[in-house]
């Protein structure tokens, strides 16, 4: 028999490294992360900058970066009224990808996820399965920030992009890919079915949730063929 | 489902807020007498119009909004992020 | 009668299939409707009706029938001239004793002028102890199939959202063309249609609408961007522009919901046929031009073999064309509009003749009538739309567009199919404008109703309602008894509220109405559209019925170790082990671990947190120190008991704050509330880390020598670590653990807050490391009754929705010399006030006895002066204990009270000297 | 139109009655009556619901009061009383809700004799699901609370509650499983409509003036006193003014400058296809937000817990019919194929307290009974009684007078959230 092709798989990212941080959006710490609302950037060091609030981010890393990041970030904020807290333990998280993942969400969250509203880099908080996740659209590297591993760079993705910014390492959490330039406006079926591009979605909520967020993907991908990876 | 336009997150489900009341202002504790702190605790205004809310985006970005909403015809004529002041 | 090939026709006569009838086989083509399949095979009746029994066959033979409501297998009310045939489908009549055939209940129709309108109101009103059997005779009555057995399988079904530019309501050629012009602008379209395939009249229309429809279909399968959805039903539109659609017949589902939000609406959906309003109007037989055409041409059926054609319009003229084609008889053709008239029709079980007019009686098996259409309006003014009659059209017609749709077709008016399809692309095109594409601005152009006779009764007494018997009689009755608004109308004689809501007979209702108050139609208005525009199932409105469920890191253990499970809000907990008592021993011997991580917890940072913690709790908080640990009780504003638990400083600017687990959702929302609205320049940040932390209690005589086994870099000591203090350290491996010497259960005992992800692993360990201690876990019960014993109070079991923190015995904590906090003035007014409950320990007389919680307290024959708000047999004391309120009278230590319990006894109970019932001075804790 | 002094019995209805008009054709009298606006009347109710007429109708029956309108902005019955789900209970949680919604059942018990008008009381049971310990305590609270004032009610377990209702799944299958139930054998459903109009026909009967589409827009307040209302007809004096106007009573009392605790929130129903009969008594979850009833016409009858935020729009939402088909599926998985066939809404008056507001105002001469929630269907005929007579003789009935007003500034608060927050 031929090859099954999986249109959708799912992996369990829960042990990456989380940092929160909160802080003055106008202050010297929001300057320094620079990233706005809505948006989701990859900054010098690997780590995914998640813009969740106005005045709040989520730091996405490797498993063991986590006391590191909050170092370097506190850091960043010295001399302002800032917390940045370890929140690795607090939240369950997901990650998405295939050419299907949009249809798999859409029978879970109402929010639409078409790429000119939910284009790539785009993150937001809301509903899935009647529980409070923030979804961030990372089609890119879907490779990059899985369980564990901090390398494992995929074939392709937007590290082959011209005129990607380069920061050193050292430098502040400014944002790598200003994904504003990303994401095609091109006309999707209305369902947000879009065979031909593979997307990848990360979904984070409380950790105590871990396994409805799984029984709930694995139900609404079972169409698909959804599998664990 | 009914849309709220938070500030922050855009249009979004009701069902992604929580209504937390008519917004009153808290009397001084220490000089209120019984009627005027059971007013502010019991009394509402629940016009049929024009109503000032308070909300709180729950499963969104978790503020607080003060809006401003009319209670027939749904209509929202302005929101703001609680935590900033403003023309109320 | 099964006709020869017909050029339109669905059904697939290389697929023969046999379902059943009423337990008999019957032969059928697939693509055939359970409704076709039977004419086809020659019956005519197919139910009964709801108050007389009348039998009933095919009026519409389409979704709308009211005389074809069955029942296919476990499934009730099934619309059979819509249903597709399957193979081996069991489709039985509904509601009918003993047979369809031969109905007993039809002897209801001699009483048949008794049972006239609102005659429920009028008898079985004495004597009143003979109504329960009247009642069980008149639910024996009632319409309607029967619900699946509570065993049955389930069928599947699921929700999407959808979220495209345009969606169109209605796939006949001008849904078609809006669909078509809105996707060429680049709109993402989704096209909807109730029937199995794209087409709406033409697919039963004559040659030319055959040949237009199948070079619409290619354009809308070529066009890129248009979903297509058939057999799905658009089933309302909500407020926000939400419109619910119901999708059938997809492979491995029954059903689906599609949730979709477009930009525009674009309503097409047609027309709807009316029925004319005679006597015999019902009669199995009696059918619209619409139905003989879809019986003739979609599934080859022949309807009759003689018939009369009433009509008032050209497709009663095609209706005829297509009659006489099919070999049926036509005796004559009454046309209305040269002044043509019927008068009754006559018939026992089917139609035998047509009185016409001009007196005349003609021989016939089948009455066809085209008198006029009815705009499906309720689509529209179900949010927010209007519609008004149109005289010179004899329909209402949408005169005012809801926010976001737009409305083409015959909902509009008539045209040429040219027209039609003019229309439907101007319209598609200002959609897709409209959510944002660009499109040529091409206005609109006109389309306006037909001119029409106003047909809708005759001169005799016929049927209105079909589904609810509701005749031209009733009507006029239900005026003339004083029900003379058409909302009364409607609710005394049940006109509309069947299961076609109106959508054939509301404008015919409105009419006789009109006619009885002399009021016109305009005046007499329409009652109003509600949702579902098409009736939804119950599994299509639950989906997958996703419940969420937290669970801790140990839920597994807990699971694999034959906990039993406790449902607790969100999160499942273990209740205990097998033995409660045991556990609760085991923590009193020596020591028992007990998984709290529901236990809401905040991390709290910034220089203004004891601010906040002095407003929100009514103690004391500005002199907690570094690794101190205080507990705190919250009220709110009217001095109610909101929450309690404790809270600890773990460093300068650094807290941890506890809240109990079914309150942690709420007292978060209340911390940011305060913060983000009234004070709003405090520099605090608050940190959900329920989740964060797994919680393990540590309790027991033993429990420092086993935490001590596992901690490292924290000095257990009871110098060191005294009772109410915090300490940050690493246990059993584990680094960032957060270890707080507090005890609910009143036994020396430890709290660990874990790192959630390694919170299997302490558990295990503890477990390990403890076994020669004889540690052992205890679950939620064993902590009910441990508490109990030490008379800790559980906010929302010892205290309610009104209790102020007075009552539930807190006066220790309350300190009202603080400049605020909120809920003061309320307790401020409390302290001072008579005739307050108050919370106290309780023990009954006999220590057998356990009280069941809610029990009351008595005073007299039934003057209530308290109740048992908590109860349980302690295994520490040998004894019942109790936790209560009592009047304040009652409240002094040795005072017995009587309790009366559930199964009537009445006995007595002593109030303690104080709540806790083991080691009222806490030495156990302190040690 | 000239008024009639002598005012005609009604016809009586009876199986006989209804024989001798069938047959001999002669139709039936109408059952209310359209009369021109006086300028006076003794008093004026406003709310033409089921406490307004009841209002009306106890002061004429009861005490001989019969100059007295009732205005109606619509039709009557047109607000919640004609959109409730009917529920009839009194297995209240206080020892003064249970007494007041006892009297209530009382007077439903023989309501169809003595309006002479069947309007369908049907005492099938009341059956209330406890998912959690806590629900079960509250339960039993109830019963005990019940028990000593007379009703019968009782805690009953899984088996009993299965062989009640063999449709409900009692396994621990659901995510909730069953635990309990409180079991209220005198509760039932009523022809929520034939209230209303049994109460009108006695109403016009005893020459009390029905004024439909008669809208009151201000009241005349001089000296903290009320000196009548203004309608769109035209202005009526009147010294005594009663609103019974549920989910409109902050508009009305507004009017008159009297403020209240009340907020008003949409409450939605919805109701299936008729289905034969397999339901036989009111079943609720107030865990999970819904309860259902079958009604003798086959269809199920289902409502929920107020919509979420306040609002004077009656339209329905996707969202209920959504919570309430999950919700009732979970309890009965077997109704999956029954079909939903039309929503709505109507406006609950809800109060801080979960119980009524009535009796007199800070302005003399204006009486309220309002705050009546999703709970006040049951509640018509005894309000209307004693409003009745608080209004005809000046005195507070004792059964109503721990729901006055000034309870909320004197702190006395009536909590009934523990058995009426369910919705019905
Ligand atoms: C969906 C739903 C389900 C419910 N289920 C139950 C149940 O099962 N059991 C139960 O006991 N209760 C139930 N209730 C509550 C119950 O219906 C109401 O509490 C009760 O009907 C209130 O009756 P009323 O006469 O006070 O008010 P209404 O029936 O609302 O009458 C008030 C009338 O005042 C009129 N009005 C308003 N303003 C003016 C004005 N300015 N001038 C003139 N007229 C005016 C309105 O038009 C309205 O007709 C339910 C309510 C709803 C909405
Ligand atoms: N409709 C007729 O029976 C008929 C007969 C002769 C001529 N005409 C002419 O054609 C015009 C109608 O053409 P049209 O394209 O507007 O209508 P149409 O009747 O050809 O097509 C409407 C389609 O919408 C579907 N529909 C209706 N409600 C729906 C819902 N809620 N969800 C999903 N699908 C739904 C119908 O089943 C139908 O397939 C009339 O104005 C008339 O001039 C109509
Ligand atoms: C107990 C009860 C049963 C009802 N049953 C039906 C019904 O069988 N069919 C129907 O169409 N409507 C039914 N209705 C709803 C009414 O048609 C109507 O929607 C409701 O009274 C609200 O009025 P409105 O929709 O005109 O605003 C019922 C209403 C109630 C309160
Ligand atoms: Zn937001």
């Amino acid at each position: 028999m031929a090859e099954v092709s999986v249109e959708v798989s799912a992996t369990d990212c829960t042990d990456l490294a989380k940092v929160l941080v909160r802080a003055d959006p106008g202050g010297a710490l929001a300057a320094a992360l620079d990233v706005p609302f809505g948006r989701a950037v990859r900054d010098g060091n690997d780590a995914l900058v998640v813009r969740t609030a106005p005045d709040a981010w989520l730091l996405l890393a490797a498993a063991d970066l986590a006391t590191p990041l909050v170092r370097r970030v506190e850091a960043l904020g010295a001399g302002e009224f800032a917390s940045v807290v370890d929140v690795t333990h607090g939240h369950a998280l997901a990650r998405l990808t295939g050419t299907t993942a949009a249809v798999v969400l859409a029978k879970l969250c109402a929010i639409d996820l078409a790429d000119p509203a939910t284009p790539d880099g785009n993150t937001f908080r809301s509903l899935v399965a009647g529980v409070a996740v923030t979804v961030v659209r990372d089609d890119a590297r879907p490779g990059r920030l899985t369980a564990g591993s901090a390398g494992a760079t995929p074939a392709g993705g937007r590290d082959a992009r011209p005129g990607r910014l380069t920061v050193s390492p050292t430098a502040s959490l400014a944002s790598l890919d200003r994904s504003d330039a990303l994401g095609s406006a091109g006309a999707t079926p209305a369902g947000g079915r879009d065979a031909e591009r593979e997307r990848s979605y990360l979904l984070l909520c409380d950790r105590s949730y871990r396994q409805y967020l799984r029984d709930v993907l694995t139900d609404a991908g079972e169409e698909f063929g959804l599998a664990w990876t | 489902m009914v849309l709220l336009p938070c500030p922050h997150c855009g249009p979004r489900d009701a069902a992604e807020f929580g209504y937390v009341g008519e917004r009153a202002a808290r009397p001084d504790p220490g000089a209120a007498t019984p009627q005027q702190w059971r007013g502010y605790l019991y009394l509402r205004r629940n016009p049929a119009g024009w109503a000032d809310e308070l909300w709180l985006h729950r499963a969104g970005c978790g503020r607080y909004l003060a809006m401003s909403r009319h209670t027939v015809t749904g209509d929202i004529r302005a929101v703001r992020d609680a935590a900033t002041g403003g023309a109320d | 009668m099964r006709l020869d090939g017909q050029p339109g026709e669905v059904i697939h006569r290389g697929t023969p299939l046999t379902f059943t009838w009423n337990g008999r086989p019957y032969p059928a083509f697939a693509g055939d409707t359970i409704g076709s399949a039977l004419a086809a095979a020659g019956e005519r009746v197919f139910s009964r009706s709801l108050k007389y029994h009348r039998p009933r066959g095919l009026l519409t033979a389409d979704g709308n029938d009211p005389g074809c409501l069955v029942q296919v297998d476990g499934e009730p009310n099934v619309r059979g001239a819509h249903r597709r045939v399957s193979a081996g489908m069991a489709v039985t009549a509904q509601g009918v004793w003993p047979s369809l055939r031969f109905d007993l209940k039809a002897l209801n129709r001699l009483a048949g002028p008794a049972l006239s309108t609102g005659f429920y109101y009028k008898t079985f009103i004495r004597p009143r102890r003979l109504w329960p059997y009247y009642e069980r005779v008149l639910r024996r009555f009632s319409p309607g199939g029967r619900v699946p057995s509570p065993s049955s399988p389930a069928g599947r079904y699921e929700h999407r959202y959808a979220h495209p530019d345009v969606l169109v309501a209605g796939g006949g050629p001008a849904g078609m063309a809006a669909a078509l012009a809105a996707a060429e602008a680049g709109a993402r379209v989704m096209l909807v249609d109730d029937q199995p395939a794209l087409g709406g009249h033409l697919r039963w229309g004559g040659p030319d609408g055959l040949a237009a429809l199948a070079q619409l279909r290619a354009a809308v399968a070529a066009a890129g961007g248009i979903e297509v959805l058939t057999d799905s039903v658009v089933t309302g539109q909500y407020e926000g522009g939400l419109v619910a659609v119901v999708q059938h017949g997809l492979p491995g589902l029954t059903e689906r919901l599609v949730k979709a939000r477009p930009r525009q609406l674009v309503a097409a959906a047609g027309l709807i046929e009316r029925p004319y309003v005679i006597a015999g109007n019902d009669l199995p037989g009696v059918m619209l031009s619409t139905a003989v055409r879809r019986l003739i041409n979609l599934y080859a059926v022949r309807p009759g073999a003689r018939a009369v054609v009433f009509t008032a319009n050209d497709d009663g003229t095609a209706a005829a064309a297509d009659l006489a084609r099919a070999g049926v008889d036509v005796r004559r053709v009454v046309d209305a509009r040269d002044g043509g008239d019927i008068v009754r029709v006559r018939g026992r079980g089917g139609v035998r003749a047509v009185e016409c007019g001009d007196g005349s009686v003609v021989r016939c098996d089948l009455l066809v009538t085209a008198v006029g259409w009815t705009a499906p309006t309720g689509l529209l003014t179900m949010t927010g739309g209007r519609a008004a009659y149109r005289a010179g059209a004899a329909r209402f017609v949408p005169t005012e567009l809801p926010d976001g749709v737009l409305a083409t077709g015959g909902l509009v008016g008539d045209g040429t199919l040219a027209e039609l399809i003019g229309h439907g692309r101007a319209v598609g095109q200002a959609a897709a404008r409209r959510a944002g594409r660009t499109a040529p601005a091409s206005p609109v152009p006109d389309l306006v109703p037909a001119p029409h006779p106003e047909l809708f009764a005759g001169r005799t007494n016929g049927f209105v309602d079909f589904t609810e018997d509701v005749s031209t009689k009733d009507l006029a009755a239900a005026v003339a008894e004083g029900y003379d608004s058409i909302e009364l109308v409607k609710r005394y004689t049940t006109a509309t509220m069947g299961p076609t809501q109106g959508k054939l007979e509301a404008v015919n209702t409105i009419a006789v109405v009109a006619a009885a108050t002399g009021r016109g139609i305009p005046e007499t208005g329409t009652t109003t559209a509600r949702p579902p525009y098409a009736p939804v199932s119950l599994g299509a409105l639950a989906g997958r019925n996703y419940q969420p469920v937290r669970r801790s890191p140990m839920h597994d253990w807990h699971v694999a170790h034959g906990a039993t499970p406790l449902v607790a809000g969100a999160w499942i907990r273990p209740d205990h082990y097998g033995d409660p008592a045991g556990e609760v021993r085991a923590v009193r011997q020596g020591v028992g671990i007990i998984d709290v991580t529901p236990l809401g917890k905040f991390e709290l940072r910034g220089p203004h947190i004891p601010d906040l913690l002095e407003l929100l709790y009514v103690n004391r908080w500005r002199k907690l120190a570094v690794g101190a640990v205080r507990y705190g009780v919250m009220c709110t504003e009217d001095g109610v008991v909101f929450d309690d638990g404790v809270t600890g400083r773990l460093g300068e600017h650094r807290y941890l704050l506890t809240a109990t687990s079914s309150g942690a959702e709420a007292v978060g929302e209340w911390l940011e509330r305060w913060l983000q609205t009234e004070r709003a320049h405090w520099r605090v940040h608050v940190v959900p880390m329920t989740d964060a932390y797994a919680s393990i209690n540590v309790a027991g005589p033993r429990s420092r020598e086993l935490v001590r086994r596992l901690t490292t870099g924290i000095d257990l000591s009871p110098e060191a670590f005294p009772y109410m203090r915090v300490r940050l350290g690493e246990v059993a491996g584990v680094p960032d653990c957060v270890v707080w010497r507090i005890g609910f259960t009143g036994e020396l005992s430890y709290e660990l807050h874990v790192p959630a992800g390694n919170g299997l692993r302490v558990w295990e360990a503890l477990l390990a490391t403890g076994v020669d201690l004889g540690v052992r876990p205890f679950g939620v019960e064993a902590q009910r009754i441990l508490r109990l014993e030490k008379g800790h109070l559980v906010v929302g079991q010892d205290t309610d929705g009104l209790t102020q923190a007075y009552s539930a015995g807190l006066d220790w904590a309350i300190k009202m010399d603080k400049d605020d906090f909120v809920g003061k003035p309320e307790l401020a007014w409390q302290r001072v006030r008579d005739g307050q409950v108050v919370l106290v320990g309780l023990q009954p007389a006999d220590p057998e006895l356990v009280p069941p919680e809610s029990s009351q307290l008595v005073e007299g024959d039934r003057r209530i002066v308290g109740r048992i708000t908590s109860s349980r047999f302690s295994p520490t004391l040998d004894r019942s204990i109790a936790l209560g309120f009592v009047a304040p009278d009652l409240a002094e230590p040795g005072t017995v009270v009587t309790m009366l319990l559930p199964d009537g006894r009445r006995l007595p109970a002593r109030v303690m000297p104080q709540l806790a019932h083991v080691d009222p001075e806490g030495k156990r804790l302190h040690g | 139109m000239k008024l009639r002094r002598s005012l005609p019995r009604p016809a009586r209805y009876s199986g006989f009655g209804l024989l001798r008009h069938a047959l001999g054709g002669a139709p039936w009298p109408p059952v209310w009556r359209r009369h021109d606006l006086r300028d006076r009347y003794d008093v004026v109710v406003i709310g033409g619901g089921v406490h307004g007429l009841a209002t009306a109708y106890y002061l004429a029956a009861n005490h001989g009061v019969n100059n007295v309108a009732v205005l109606e902005r619509g039709y009557l019955g047109g607000g919640a009383s004609g959109r409730n789900t009917a529920i009839i209970r009194s297995n209240y949680l206080t020892p003064e809700g249970v007494a007041f919604y006892h009297r209530s059942v009382r007077l439903y018990e023989s309501l169809a004799a003595d309006l002479n008008f069947n309007v369908m009381f049907s005492q099938r049971g009341h059956l209330t699901l406890a998912h959690t310990d806590s629900a079960l305590r509250t339960m039993r609270w109830r019963a005990e609370v019940n028990k000593l004032q007379g009703v019968d009610s009782s805690l009953v377990g899984r088996s009993e509650i299965g062989s009640l209702v063999p449709h409900l799944d009692v396994s621990d299958r659901p995510r909730f499983p069953i635990l309990g139930g409180l079991w209220h054998p005198p509760g039932g459903i009523v022809r929520h409509d034939a209230v209303v109009w049994g109460y009108a026909r006695g109403a016009d009967a005893a020459g009390v003036h029905l004024h439909q589409d008669t809208e009151v827009v201000g009241i005349d307040v001089t000296g903290g006193r009320v000196q009548g209302v203004r309608t769109n007809r035209g202005r009526i004096a009147a010294p005594a003014v009663v609103a019974c106007t549920a989910g409109w009573a902050s508009t009305v009392c507004d009017l008159a400058g009297v403020a209240l605790p009340i907020t008003t929130f949409p409450l939605q129903a919805a109701v299936t296809e008729p289905v034969r009969p397999f339901l036989d008594t009111v079943v609720v979850s107030g865990t999970r937000h819904v309860y259902v009833s079958q009604t003798d016409r086959g269809e199920l009858v289902f409502g929920a817990a107020v919509d979420p935020f306040p609002s004077y729009s009656s339209r329905g939402s996707l969202e209920f019919t959504e919570g309430v088909a999950a919700h009732v599926l979970e309890l009965m998985p077997a109704l999956a194929p029954v079909r939903i066939l039309r929503q709505w809404a109507g406006l609950c008056d809800m109060t801080p307290d979960f119980s009524p507001v009535m009796g007199p105002t800070p302005v003399e001469g204006f009486y309220v009974d309002v705050g009546w929630g999703t709970y006040g269907f049951k509640a018509g005929p005894v309000a209307g009684e004693t409003m009745a007579s608080l209004v005809a003789t000046g005195k507070t009935p004792d059964l109503i007078a721990p729901f006055d007003l000034a309870r909320f500034t004197d702190g006395r608060l009536v909590g009934e959230r523990g058995a009426a927050a369910v919705g019905h």
